[in-house]
Formats: structure tokens, sequence, C-alpha cells
């Protein structure tokens, strides 16, 4: 007999791969941005979320630490540096 | 079928991570960069929330430390863009 | 530079000794719980970063951070090399010796399975590893943001 | 009724409110016109609700802690005070954030939508 | 001196609060294990060192004194915000707002004052502060249902509710 726990849990942890998805699509999709550095902050905060889902916990913190802040900052500081609006 | 506490977090989970695809659904649609911020702070949220239940699921309970970085850093990166933010002005409606 | 709103610099000024000693936890506790030098340099790199955004441009001493970062590597080699006197490079030789520094070895006895715990005096040369790793981390993570923030947001124009 | 089922009554309870009140915070998302009104139902919405969920995990906890025995019960210990400090960075970090994003927002040029009064002036 | 030791405190109750459960039954029971009270004195003592200047300048001395305040503001600040959320709820699902952005002097001088009061009202009743200025005391507050109010007073009132009091009583 299949638990219903089982189906729950992989609903949940399907609903967070397909977050990871449509928020990578929105990076690309983006003209401004800075609009797509934020969807890289929540890709990335998800893909967190995703290595502690699988056990990961050395590399969810990792990517916690570099993903949510210092890529954030580093991606600021270059749109700063140039134009924010994507031309093409 | 049994219905103990673990089972009750993992309803607390399936329903967080509707949540989190609703807040994305802002973060797509919001017209102006404010408004994906909002999103964004509000998935950090919910994260935050749903690595500590994640936490106590697994019963592995040294992941919890997972989210109380989450918690600081993402108010970091909030700062970052809001700093941006301040300085340009927004033009909204196209993105 | 100019800087942020009264609230934001109060709220970071008491969350910085807070986030320092979170930070310094996950190094410390690096062989015990998930987390180690990188992980926990790299949170106190992002308290650096806090700073920076919110006070705006001050005095940096970029030579100490150079010279900590310079550090931090030196001390892991040559804690790698002195293992070569035990027979092996890396080799861990604080592990049970007479030397009182990370020296207790610990059998699993009960109590120890299920709680994630050990001592943290059982690291061997581990620790100092990831005490070295962290202050590298801390000092080359910070140059890297202090050095970008500065080039960018002393301009004066709006983006 | 035994320990398991109070120590249950008492988690739904908690999980209800806190799920409830998750919720609201992102359909206030949606039903809100700009984002002013967007960061009200988001910050307070989400940091109530995220108090009691981890109010859930400190009730798990303490359940655990009372089934099991001693050797165990050091994990547990661990999972309540590292679910406290979380729930304290949050209640800090979070107005903070609203603050800015608000404060950006005004200064970026966002108006206020269906605003009866408008105050706010340009300030150094 | 003082700042000193608050820092120190407050930084070995955190470390104590992280390391909850790291006993092995021995001395402590279950709790601590001694070898990690030893490391968190050492840490809180490096950490205050550190960043005694940083807390220092935010907060003053007299904060200490009144540590038992805090404890007593606690129960308030958490009726208040189980107010604001069923106000919230309200509002989202009949979606009856009239917002509106509204400037008040609530005569605090400290900026520990103006965080304390800004962060609680955040989480309170329909309001969110939107801008602080820095030369004079004014605070822009955005308020999701503006009522009609004559004096400044007034204004007060209905923004801050109590809270503008409690500030004013824990850090000034």
């Amino acid at each position: 007999m299949v638990e219903w726990t089982i189906f729950l849990f992989d609903a949940a942890h399907i609903l967070i791969l397909v977050g990871i998805v449509a928020s990578a699509l929105m990076v690309v999709k983006f003209k401004d941005l800075i609009s797509a550095a934020i969807a890289l902050a929540a890709c990335s905060l998800l893909v967190s979320l995703e290595f502690l889902i699988l056990q990961a916990p050395d590399v969810a913190i990792a990517e916690a630490a570099v993903g949510a802040l210092l890529t954030t900052a580093i991606f600021i500081f270059a749109i700063r540096g140039s134009r924010r609006r994507e031309e093409y | 079928m049994t219905f103990g506490p673990t089972e009750l977090l993992l309803i607390g989970i399936a329903v967080l991570s509707a949540g989190i695809i609703l807040a994305l659904l802002r973060l797509f649609l919001g017209p102006t960069a404010p408004d994906r911020v909002v999103a964004l702070d509000t998935v950090n949220t919910i994260v935050v929330g749903l690595m500590v239940a994640f936490a106590a699921y697994f019963q592995e309970v040294v992941f919890v430390d997972i989210a109380v970085v989450y918690a600081l850093l993402s108010f970091g990166a909030t700062m970052f863009i809001a700093r941006y933010m301040e300085r340009s002005k927004e033009t909204g409606g196209v993105n | 530079m100019e800087q942020m709103s009264p609230i934001v610099r109060t709220i970071i000024k008491i969350a910085f000794a807070p986030m320092f000693v979170f930070g310094a936890y996950i190094i410390l506790h690096g062989h015990l719980t998930p987390g180690g030098g990188f992980q926990g340099g790299a949170i106190i790199a992002s308290l650096m970063a806090l700073y920076l955004v919110a006070f705006g441009a001050t005095k940096w001493k970029k030579k100490l951070l150079s010279g900590i970062e310079s550090g931090g590597l030196l001390v892991f080699i040559i804690t790698g090399f002195l293992g070569l006197f035990s027979g092996y490079m890396f080799y861990n030789f604080l592990s049970g010796s007479d030397i009182p520094i990370f020296n207790q070895t610990i059998d699993l006895m009960p109590g120890w399975e299920h709680a994630n715990w050990a001592p943290i005096w059982s690291g061997g040369t581990v620790s100092i590893m990831n005490i070295a790793v962290g202050l590298e981390v801390i000092a080359a993570l910070s140059l890297i943001i202090i050095t970008m923030g500065l080039f960018v947001f002393d301009k004066k124009e709006d983006a | 009724m035994d320990t398991e089922t109070i120590f249950l009554i008492i988690m739904a309870v908690l999980g209800g409110i806190s799920m409830f009140f998750m919720l609201i915070g992102v359909i206030g998302l949606h039903r809100f016109p700009d984002v002013y009104t967007r960061l009200h139902a988001a910050t307070k919405a989400t940091t109530f609700g995220s108090i009691f969920l981890i109010l859930v995990v400190i009730t798990y906890g303490i359940f655990k802690l009372t089934e099991g025995n001693g050797e165990t019960s050091g994990a547990f210990m661990h999972l309540i005070g590292m679910s406290i400090v979380a729930l304290l960075a949050l209640l800090i970090t979070n107005p903070t954030g609203a603050h800015a994003i608000a404060r950006a927002a005004r200064r970026s040029g966002v108006k206020p939508e269906q605003a009866v009064v408008d105050e706010f002036e340009e300030v150094d | 001196m003082l700042t000193f030791f608050m820092t120190f405190i407050g930084v070995l109750i955190l470390y104590l609060l992280m390391v909850l459960g790291s006993g092995n039954g021995e001395t402590m029971g279950y709790l601590f294990h001694w070898q990690e009270l030893v490391a968190g004195v050492i840490l809180s003592l490096i950490a205050a060192a550190i960043t005694r200047a940083m807390f220092g300048k935010a907060v003053n001395n007299k904060l200490f004194f009144r540590f038992p305040l805090f404890l007593a503001y606690i129960p308030v600040w958490f009726l208040y915000l189980t107010k604001a959320n069923i106000e919230v709820a309200i509002m989202v699902i009949t979606g009856n707002i009239r917002p509106g952005i509204v400037k008040i002097n609530p005569g605090l001088k400290t900026n520990l004052g103006k965080t304390i009061l800004a962060n609680s009202i955040t989480l309170t009743p329909g309001t969110l502060t939107v801008d602080l200025s820095e030369n004079s005391d004014d605070m822009y507050i955005h308020w999701i249902n503006v009522k009609e109010t004559k004096t400044m007073d007034e204004k007060i009132k209905g923004v801050c509710g109590p809270f503008a009091k409690w500030a004013r009583r824990l850090a000034e």
C-alpha cells in the first residue's frame, strides 16, 4: 500500500522544482535587469531549499551564503556600473 | 492509515509550497520592481518557515541552522536591492 | 556616499554582534554540524557587505585584510605540512596526542549517536584548518565586495 | 486521551492559524492594488504566520522530549533553541526590510494608488 | 565598560540558545557540555571586543536597566499584532481599503526610539513606516485605513496606538 504521505511530500517537492524552473525562466525573460537580479535571488533561494530536501545541508548553507547575498550584491554593483535596461 | 505530528507537518509543507508558487506569480506579474521585491520578501519568509518545518520532518535537527543563515542573509539581499532602487527612477509597466 | 535610513543603520548596528557570533559558531562547529570554514566565512563577509551598504564608504584597512588572507592560507599549508613529521601529508597529528589543542578522541558512547553532537575539542587539525579557511574567506570575500562597491558606489550620477 | 492526541490537537490548531495567515499574506499580494498595501499584507501576515509555524515546531520538539529517552533529548533541545533563534532573526529583519522597500519605492517615484491623502514630500 | 558587559551578556545568551542540547548527560544533564560553555565565553569576549563600538552607538546605557520593561512590552505588542493580522485578513477578503501617506511627529529624539516605534508599528494595525527625515523628527507613515483627524495628537494616537508612549518609555 502506498502511503498517502509520500504523495504529499512529492507534491511539495514538485512544486518547489516548478518554482526553480519558473524563476530561472524569469531571469532570462526580464529586460529590466534589476528585476532579473531579483528573480535570480529567488531562484538561488529555492535551490538552497532543494538542496535541503535532498539532504545536503553543507551545500545548502554554501548556496544560501553565496547565492543570497554575495551574488546579488555583485550583480547590483554590475548593474549600477552599467545601464539598467537591456536594449534589444 | 496513521495520523501523527509528522503527517501534520507534511500537510503544512505542502500548503506552504503552494504559497511559494502564488508568490512567484506576483514576482512574474508585478508591474514595477518594488512589487517584485515584495514578492521576494514573502518567498524569503515562507522558505525560512519551510526550512524549520523540514528539519522537524526529517528529524535531522542540524538542518535548522540553514534557516537561521537564510533569515539573516536574505535581509542583506533586500537591503542591497533597496539601496539600488532608492537612487534610480522607476519606469514601471514594462519588464 | 549616502547612507541608508536611520532605522536600517540602527538595526544593523544591533544585529552586528549576533551575526558575527553565528558565523563563528558555524566555523567552530565545522566538524559537527553542517557548515565549516567557507560557509561561516561567507556569513561574516556578508556582514561586511551589509556594513558597506548601510554606512557607505568609510576607511577600510585593505592592507590588514590582505594580510589576514595570506595568514589564513599560510596556517592551512603549514598545518598540512606538519603532518609529514607523523608520516603523511595532512595527517591528523593532533588527535589523541599530548598537545593540548583539539586533541580529544571520542568513541561513540551511548548518548552521542542520535544527538549529532560531540565535544568541540575533538576536531584535531580539522578545526584549525576550518578556522584558517574561515579567516581567509572572510578577508577575500570582504576585499572583493569592498573593491567593487567602492568602485561603483563612489560615482556621483544616478543609474 | 493520551499525550500524543493532546499534542496533536495543539499542533493542529497552531498550524491551522499559521497556514491561514500565510495564505492570507500570499493572496493579499494579488488582491491589493499597489506596492505599499501589498507590503502591509506580506509583512504582517507572513510574520504572524511564521511565528505560529515555529511554535508548531517547538511544540513538536517538546512532544518528542516527553516521549523519548534521555539519549535523543539533546537533539530536540537543539531544534527548540535554533528555532527560537530563527524566530528572533525573522522578527528583527522583517519589518526593517519592509521599511527599506517602502522607502526605496517612494523615493524611486511609485505613487500610492487610490490614496485619499498624500503628505509625502521630498526629504534628504 | 557597561557596553562591553551588555554585548557580552547578550551574545552569550544567544550562543547558549544555539548550543542548547549539546550535553552528554554527565555534568549538566543534556543541556550543555562544559566545553561549549568555555568556547561560548571565549567567543563572546572576542565578539564583544570587536563589535562593542557598533553596539554602543546604537543603544545607550540606560537600556540595560530597563530590561524588565521589554518583558512587559512583549504581551502588549503581541496583542496588537494579533489585532492587526485579523484586520489585514478582513481587508484581504473584503477589499475595503482607504490608503494614504500621513506625516506625524511623535517627538522621539533618539534613533533607537525611532527604530523601536517604526518596527512596532510596521507589524501592528494598518500602518507602515515609509520614510523618516534626517533633520527633523518627522515620520511618513502609510496608513491603510485613513481616518479623519483634526489635530496632530489625534493623528499620533490613531497611527501609533500605545507604541509612541512605549518607545519613549523604553529608549529615552
